[in-house]
């Protein structure tokens, strides 16, 4: 390869933030027309590095090339004038406007000469994006109706909606079915053929080995490795990444399940229409669908912040009337929400606050805070879940992903919930981490809690679950067992 | 709960069909505009003054000041900031204006106009910088100037000074064809233009987009900070043009006109469905909410409430529109 | 009959000898409008509160105040200010800040007459002699105008105009434009016009006719709103008697029924109160057809005087009523001289 | 690990804690200097630094202060509450019209404070049970209230002696320590401890920060903000009885404008609008600062308008510097 098709070129970068070196010298380069995975676990500083590109951040020192050309990134708006568009791992949607507009956002499109903002073409055009991405979204539907899911769709689109040089992607297929991967993964096809660049970041071993051509991998804001995708394979990606050999990605214990502790008669809330099932001690019930398909708004309902129409939720055979979180979480349940920004964390409030907000009322006697106490429990889960921050004091605003759901699950961890309930428990996390809470929930199961687990990631679901109810349009499809399951009869339940 | 729902959507299909143009998804006008309607019956009933070419003449003069001021103050709220500032800002153009004009033909009345349009801006412009650049928040900053530029208008109290300048006199008080107010034409022509401006221009876009999540605005590459300024300039050129039309109204400059507006405005702008915090309005919502806020008063004189009472009855009214339109608009209940 | 009458002439001449004497003579050095012949107030201090800085009335008050001060060889350093903003509670803390600085004599010029009194305990605990303005102070000597009186004057004068313009029956309308923030006192103003209308021609007559507006905190804006308000409700007026608490008030009100269109001199019967700078314009331009003058220029002429008799432990006559007049446009220039 | 990691964060903690307030205070110290060196040169004596000054001055704002601490807490949670002036305007009506109908002074004490609470409780609901924005249901309220009090007045002021309302804002303790500026005092230590050490407080920053986040973890958003509304209704009308026993005095007009002193206060405290955000000590600060700067000025003589840029230009430099400090912190970082 010459040089002169090295459309990127990202040379030493640096960047300390507070107690943190996010990025140490990284350098990394971009063919033209290739798809560049970025590997690394969480906090090894991929963001980091494509919000620098971005000029989301400034880097501290390093830099970059743009076809051979010295380029200072300073604010977004340069960075997109020289073509480089990303979606944000965040989700970035303004909810008051509509899909359409979301998609155009700061770029409008004008009627030729008066400048006017053209909605009939904004709107067709959205719909042909949109529809590219295969899903059924009104262009002018409002974006506070839309769920995680069809949000993240709108995010792709809009990364999409204007020729770009270089294309970043910060996990676009975390909050995304198996389907929506495919289609998004024929769009990143078309375009390679146009010549874009592609950076691909993602936890999803499976899809770098799919649709990347080479994968860099960094560890704690240093890079480790570029390889060729084709000349590698996941145990040696994996180890480079967490600097240790994996045996198992998916490690599965045989824990006895034992009697019935929640059982769900005829649910129908919002977006649930009529879902039995009973969940036992021990047990790891996995819930799989498609977007759209109910099942956020099932364990929404499950923990009483979606209001039930009708239906009984028994537990411990006893019948109980779940009317609020509050009720929920006293009856022992906890819930890992699929948006841990929106409704996971206090993002300004320190990792400690965090971690022990569902049972402020044990952080001692009466009417005060012990801090000590407070601190020491914090601290605890902060080692036992090995979440990466400087301090227990540290707003997890600044926490990577992978750690910010390490301090959610905390959370329910310290208030002794027995069933838990984790909405795409492993979104944006990597594998050392995945592990670690397939363990955790596998510890919690013989402790003697029960766990439903919602995923959209089939090899996750097939070998963590030990059964799994399928949903479609809010209702129950089918189920199997652990044994039964096959992506096949999954994919066509969820279809149905 | 279910009916409310479906009077909720049908309300919307309302809106949706016949304001399209002015309103944004999601607007309160609707409920706004039966409110009024209901208000419309009561006074009409109770007096039949109350629907007449000279009533509404009043009304729409004595909202003329308010609704001036509203325009500015709705730009900068749908853009996430606040403006407290106004009304000192409306008194010192005035002041200002009514003193230059009071040697007659000293200064040519258009030069005037000129200097107090300018010296809105200005004002608007430092809010703006302060807000901006310096990076306070826009309560304090304009509850700052508030106070200071108030505090200057005291400078001229010893001077009296009565307006006999034609045009300046005929800004606030004429009539067109003896039957609708100058001022309304301003109303009418202003809320248009700007609605037009936010529908129809990316720099309007821009405006929600920066109220509804400016750290997005950023990452999408539009220049938050030059529009946030451009649009308390907006505000500052509103209240001083809402300035002139005061001492036209009011026939003479003083340093205390215009004290108190900015709450008489913020209630008709919230009222009128714009977010505070910013990301939603529209200046449809912002008329029928001057509406209102206007008849209110002069609905109770009609029915001559005690002058104690008046107070009571105007309070109530604003609650129970807000809450009426809360409940209209609660799409899914609330939460939290 | 006359012996009462020689009895009480016997006695106020005694009582000046006996008390009122320094007072009456400084009086004179004041009226004189011109450095005092003894510099009196020299080596005193002097607190004054205003009830509203800023509206002419109250400036031409301090004004003359400042003037009399120096002309009485005062030290302006040493005549403490704080403005009241038509607030009470603002009223009650300028107190405390003044009484901090022990004056010798403390003018109180506050609009709530009864939260004076507090005022007028705490003074009178670190014994230093009040002097009321315009509201009465418990215990204290009271200078100004007697609010019902003058609003009487007032009342008598419109009513002269209506007859003049073919009796009360040509009239539709009387209209007062009052200020209910401003507490009881300064509703005097405008139901002692009231009265006077009550009692020439009879309550019944007079009570459907009348018409009383709230015109906010005394200033034009709120006036000018109320009055349109009052206009479109009753668009049959045609003939009115217009009325209101202070010239402000009045210019926002005029200013509203010429917006209206509805403006003629010859049929609006304008009688206002206070006659400051503000006042005497409208006059002049023929707005307003009287104006009963409360003379702010002059207050000084009162206050001063008064003051240095307390520092001098002399008396001081419990009533000092400016002696108002009716101004109209032939006898301004009498009282104000054209500019 | 553990322990170190503990040791740091604490440092650390101590670092955040106090930092603006801290400037705060030191704003106060210097005004406070400049005023008493000013006086000492233009009068030749100290009118300042007297009892004689500093004490009434205190007592003057005691309620001030007392209803600031409140609101304090209730911004926190991103909620207003713009009624407070009027519901000062109501109680104080109402104390004078009950004493002057001869009810006993601890009973009328404790009838205003329960409308202060009905009043809290129907501005929660509509706010929390409705979902009206509070900044607007709030300067409707107001208005309601102030129109209660001029109706039950009739417009006019009423005195209000009483030994129990009397003490309320006049008596002393030791002597000396007037009785309101004990209650002030007791209110920021309440308050203080809410904020800092206790679990409602926690959870008040918690439902400033992200209330969807606090109520997925069973906190009840808005049973805490209907609480909070409460006590803004119990301590305005607690404001209220101190006023009317302060001016001996019950009028409508009592309480007019006072929502934005206080809030000023507030914000010049350190508080976001936004909620989250925000110390009890910083809104002591705040209050302190704005009511010395008035007294401090009006004993130069200073004219009322000047005294009101002067305000207002304090109130932008003090909120300025604190922001700037702020962006130099994280750019050295
Ligand atoms: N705004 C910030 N302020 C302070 N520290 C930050 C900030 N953003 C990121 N960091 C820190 O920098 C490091 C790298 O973060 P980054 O988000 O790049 O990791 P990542 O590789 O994207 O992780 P994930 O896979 O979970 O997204 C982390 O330790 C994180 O705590
Ligand atoms: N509270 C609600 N009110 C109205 N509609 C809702 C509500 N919650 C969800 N919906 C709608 O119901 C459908 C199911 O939403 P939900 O988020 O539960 O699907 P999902 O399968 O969880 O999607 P995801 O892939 O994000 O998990 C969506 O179309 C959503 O827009
Ligand atoms: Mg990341
Ligand atoms: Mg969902």
């Amino acid at each position: 390869m010459t040089e002169n098709n090295i459309v990127l070129k990202m040379e030493k970068i640096t960047k300390q933030f507070p107690g943190v070196l996010a990025l140490d010298s990284v350098s990394i380069d971009l063919k033209k027309g290739e798809v560049l995975g970025i590997l690394g676990e969480n906090g090894a500083g991929k963001s980091t590095l494509i919000k620098i590109l971005a000029g989301n951040y400034i880097k501290d020192s390093g830099e970059i090339f743009i076809d051979g050309e010295k380029f200072e990134i300073n604010n977004p708006g340069e960075a997109m004038a020289s073509g480089i568009r990303v979606i944000y791992q965040e989700l970035n949607t303004l909810n008051n406007l509509t899909v359409a507009e979301n998609i155009f956002i700061g770029e409008q499109l004008v009627k030729t000469g008066l400048k006017i903002v053209d909605w009939k073409s904004m709107v067709k055009k959205s719909k042909i994006i949109l529809e590219s991405l295969n899903v059924d979204l009104n262009p002018k539907a409002v974006m506070e109706d839309l769920s995680v899911s069809e949000k993240q769709v709108v995010e792709i689109a809009k990364a999409l909606s204007k020729e770009a040089k270089i294309l970043v992607m910060d996990e676009p297929t975390a909050a995304l079915s198996e389907d929506d991967t495919k289609s998004l993964f024929r769009i990143i096809c078309t375009l390679k053929e146009k010549g874009v660049s592609i950076i691909y970041i993602s936890h999803r071993l499976k899809e770098i080995f799919e649709i990347t051509d080479r994968v860099t991998v960094l560890r704690d804001g240093k890079k480790v490795k570029t390889l060729v995708t084709a000349e590698t394979n996941t145990n040696e990606l994996v180890s480079l990444m967490v600097g240790r050999d994996i045996k198992e990605m998916y490690p599965k214990r045989e824990v006895p399940i034992t009697e019935t502790v929640m059982e769900v008669k005829g649910l129908i809330a919002e977006g649930v229409n009529n879902i039995s099932f009973n969940l036992k001690r021990g047990e790891i019930l996995g819930v799989f669908g498609l977007l759209g398909s109910g099942r956020t708004s099932l364990v929404k309902a499950l923990f009483g912040a979606n209001p039930i129409k009708s239906g009984e939720i028994f537990i411990k055979g006893k019948k109980v009337s779940i009317k609020s979180p509050r009720r929920a979480r006293d009856s022992k349940i906890g819930l890992v929400p699929l948006d841990r920004k929106m409704e996971g964390l206090a993002l300004a409030l320190g990792v400690k606050e965090n971690i022990t907000l569902a049972n402020i009322n044990d952080l001692g006697r009466g009417f005060l805070i012990n801090k000590k106490t407070e601190a020491l429990k914090a601290e605890k889960w902060a080692d036992s879940l090995n979440i990466r921050t400087p301090s227990i004091n540290t707003e997890v605003n600044s926490l990577s992903g992978g750690n910010q759901q390490k301090v959610v699950l905390a959370r329910w961890l310290e208030s002794g919930s027995e069933i838990i309930i984790l909405n795409e428990p492993t979104r944006g996390i990597d594998v050392g981490a995945k592990i670690e809470i397939y363990k955790l929930m596998q510890d919690l199961c013989e402790k003697g809690a029960a766990i439903i687990m919602i995923s959209s990631e089939l090899p996750e679901i097939l070998s963590i679950a030990d059964r799994i109810i399928v949903m479609s349009k809010g209702r129950f499809t089918d189920q199997y067992t652990k044994n039964e399951a096959t992506e096949e009869k999954l994919l066509s339940a969820a279809c149905l | 709960m279910n009916n409310l729902e479906a009077k909720n959507s049908k309300g919307k299909n309302l809106s949706k069909k016949f304001l399209g143009l002015f309103t944004q998804t999601k607007t309160p006008t609707p409920s706004l505009i039966i409110l009024y309607i209901i208000m419309a019956v009561i006074f009409a009933v109770s007096n039949d003054n109350f629907l007449t070419i000279v009533n509404f003449k009043g009304i729409f003069n004595n909202f003329a000041v308010y609704g001036i001021m509203a325009a500015g103050i709705t730009i900068v709220m749908i853009a996430g900031g606040f403006d407290l500032s106004i009304g000192s800002i409306a008194g010192l153009v005035g002041i200002v204006s009514a003193v230059l004009l009071m040697r007659e033909g000293f200064i040519p009345t258009p030069l005037v106009v000129i200097i107090a349009l300018v010296m809105g801006c200005v004002m608007g412009l430092i809010n703006g910088l302060i807000i901006t650049k310096v990076g306070i928040n826009p309560i304090i900053t304009t509850l700052g100037t508030l106070a200071t530029i108030r505090g200057i208008c005291y400078f001229w109290a010893k001077l009296n000074p009565r307006i006999y300048n034609d045009f300046i006199e005929g800004l606030g008080r004429k009539f067109l064809g003896n039957v609708i107010p100058y001022t309304t034409i301003y109303i009418v022509v202003i809320f248009v233009i700007l609605s037009l401006i936010l529908k129809f221009t990316r720099f309007g876009r821009d405006i929600y987009t920066i109220g509804g999540n400016e750290s997005l605005a950023r990452l999408a590459g539009i220049k938050v900070d030059r529009i946030k300024i451009i649009t308390y300039v907006i505000s500052g050129l509103f209240a001083a043009f809402a300035g002139l039309v005061l001492i036209s109204q009011l026939g003479s400059g003083r340093p205390e006109y215009g004290d108190g507006a900015e709450l008489e405005v913020l209630t008709i702008v919230v009222l009128g469905g714009v977010a505070v915090g910013g990301g939603k309005g529209n200046f449809l919502g912002v008329f029928i909410a001057l509406l209102i806020i206007g008849s209110i008063s002069n609905g109770m004189v009609m029915m001559d409430v005690p002058v104690y009472l008046r107070m009571v009855v105007k309070g109530a009214l604003l609650v129970f529109a807000i809450s009426l339109d809360a409940i209209r608009n609660r799409r899914r209940l609330q939460l939290y | 009959g006359c012996t009462t009458a020689q009895a009480a002439t016997e006695k106020t001449v005694a009582e000046s000898e006996s008390g009122y004497a320094l007072y009456e003579q400084l009086r004179g050095y004041a009226q004189a409008n011109k450095e005092w012949p003894e510099k009196l107030a020299a080596d005193y201090s002097l607190a004054f509160t205003n009830i509203m800085g800023g509206i002419p009335f109250c400036e031409s008050v301090w004004q003359n105040v400042q003037d009399q001060w120096k002309f009485a060889g005062g030290d302006p350093n040493k005549l403490y200010y704080a403005d009241n903003q038509y607030d009470a509670t603002m009223g009650l803390q300028n107190a405390d800040i003044l009484l901090a600085k022990k004056p010798d004599v403390f003018i109180n010029f506050q609009f709530d007459s009864k939260v004076n009194s507090i005022i007028s305990n705490k003074f009178s605990a670190a014994n230093i002699p009040i002097i009321a303005v315009d509201v009465p102070t418990p215990g204290a000597p009271f200078m100004g105008v007697n609010n019902f009186q003058v609003a009487y004057m007032a009342g008598e004068k419109a009513i002269e105009l209506v007859e003049a313009a073919g009796g009360i029956d040509a009239i539709d309308k009387i209209i007062l434009m009052q200020m209910p923030s401003g507490g009881e006192v300064v509703m005097l103003r405008s139901e002692g016009f009231y009265q006077a209308f009550a009692d020439k021609y009879g309550a019944d007559k007079i009570d459907p006719m009348t018409i009383r507006g709230d015109g906010g905190a005394g200033e034009a804006e709120q006036a000018n709103q109320a009055l349109t308000d009052i206009l479109s409700a009753n668009p049959d007026i045609e003939n009115a008697v217009l009325t209101s608490v202070n010239e402000q008030t009045m210019s926002g009100c005029i200013a509203a029924v010429q917006t209206a269109g509805r403006w003629d001199p010859e049929k609006w019967i304008v009688v206002t109160q206070g006659c400051d700078e503000t006042g005497q314009q409208q006059l002049r331009d023929g707005l307003t057809d009287a104006s009963v003058a409360y003379f702010p220029e002059k207050y000084g002429e009162y206050l001063i005087p008064a003051s240095v008799a307390l520092m001098n432990g002399a008396l001081v006559p419990p009533f000092l009523y400016v002696e108002n007049e009716v101004i109209t446009l032939d006898n301004i220039d009498e009282y104000y001289p054209a500019k | 690990m553990a322990e170190t990691r503990l040791q740091e964060s604490n440092k650390e903690r101590k670092k955040v804690g106090i930092s603006n307030t801290l400037m705060l205070f030191i704003v106060l110290v210097i005004m406070i200097a400049f005023f008493g060196i000013t006086s000492q040169i233009k009068f030749g004596q100290q009118f300042f630094f007297s009892i004689l000054n500093i004490i009434p001055m205190l007592s003057n704002i005691s309620y001030i202060g007392i209803i600031a601490c409140i609101l304090t807490m209730l911004l926190i949670t991103g909620e207003m509450d713009f009624s407070i002036g009027g519901n000062i305007g109501l109680t104080s009506c109402l104390a004078a019209l009950l004493l002057s109908k001869g009810i006993n002074g601890v009973l009328v004490v404790l009838i205003c404070l329960a409308v202060g609470i009905l009043m809290g409780v129907f501005n929660g609901f509509i706010v929390t049970r409705l979902g009206v924005n509070s900044i607007i249901a709030t300067i409707g309220t107001m208005s309601i209230w102030r129109g209660i009090g001029y109706t039950l007045s009739n417009g006019e002021s009423m005195l209000a002696f009483n030994p129990v309302i009397d003490y309320l804002g006049r008596g002393t303790i030791f002597k000396y320590i007037p009785f309101p500026i004990i209650l002030f005092i007791i209110v920021i230590i309440l308050t203080y401890i809410i904020m800092n050490r206790s679990k409602i407080g926690r959870r008040i920053y918690a439902i400033g920060v992200n209330p969807m986040a606090s109520y997925l973890s069973g906190t009840n958003v808005k049973g805490i903000k209907f609480l909070l509304f409460i006590f803004c209704g119990a301590a305005a009308s607690l404001g209220g009885l101190i006023l009317t026993s302060l001016s001996a005095v019950g009028m409508p007009q009592h309480g007019q404008g006072l929502e934005l002193t206080v809030v000023s206060a507030v914000i010049l405290g350190g508080t976001a609008l936004s909620g989250g955000k925000g110390q009890i000590l910083g809104t002591l600060a705040g209050v302190l600062i704005l009511s010395i700067l008035y007294n401090g000025l009006t004993m130069l003589n200073i004219m009322y308008f000047y005294i009101q840029i002067i305000r207002g230009i304090v109130l932008i430099l003090v909120v300025a510097t604190y922001e700037i400090r702020q962006s130099r912190a994280l750019r050295r970082v």
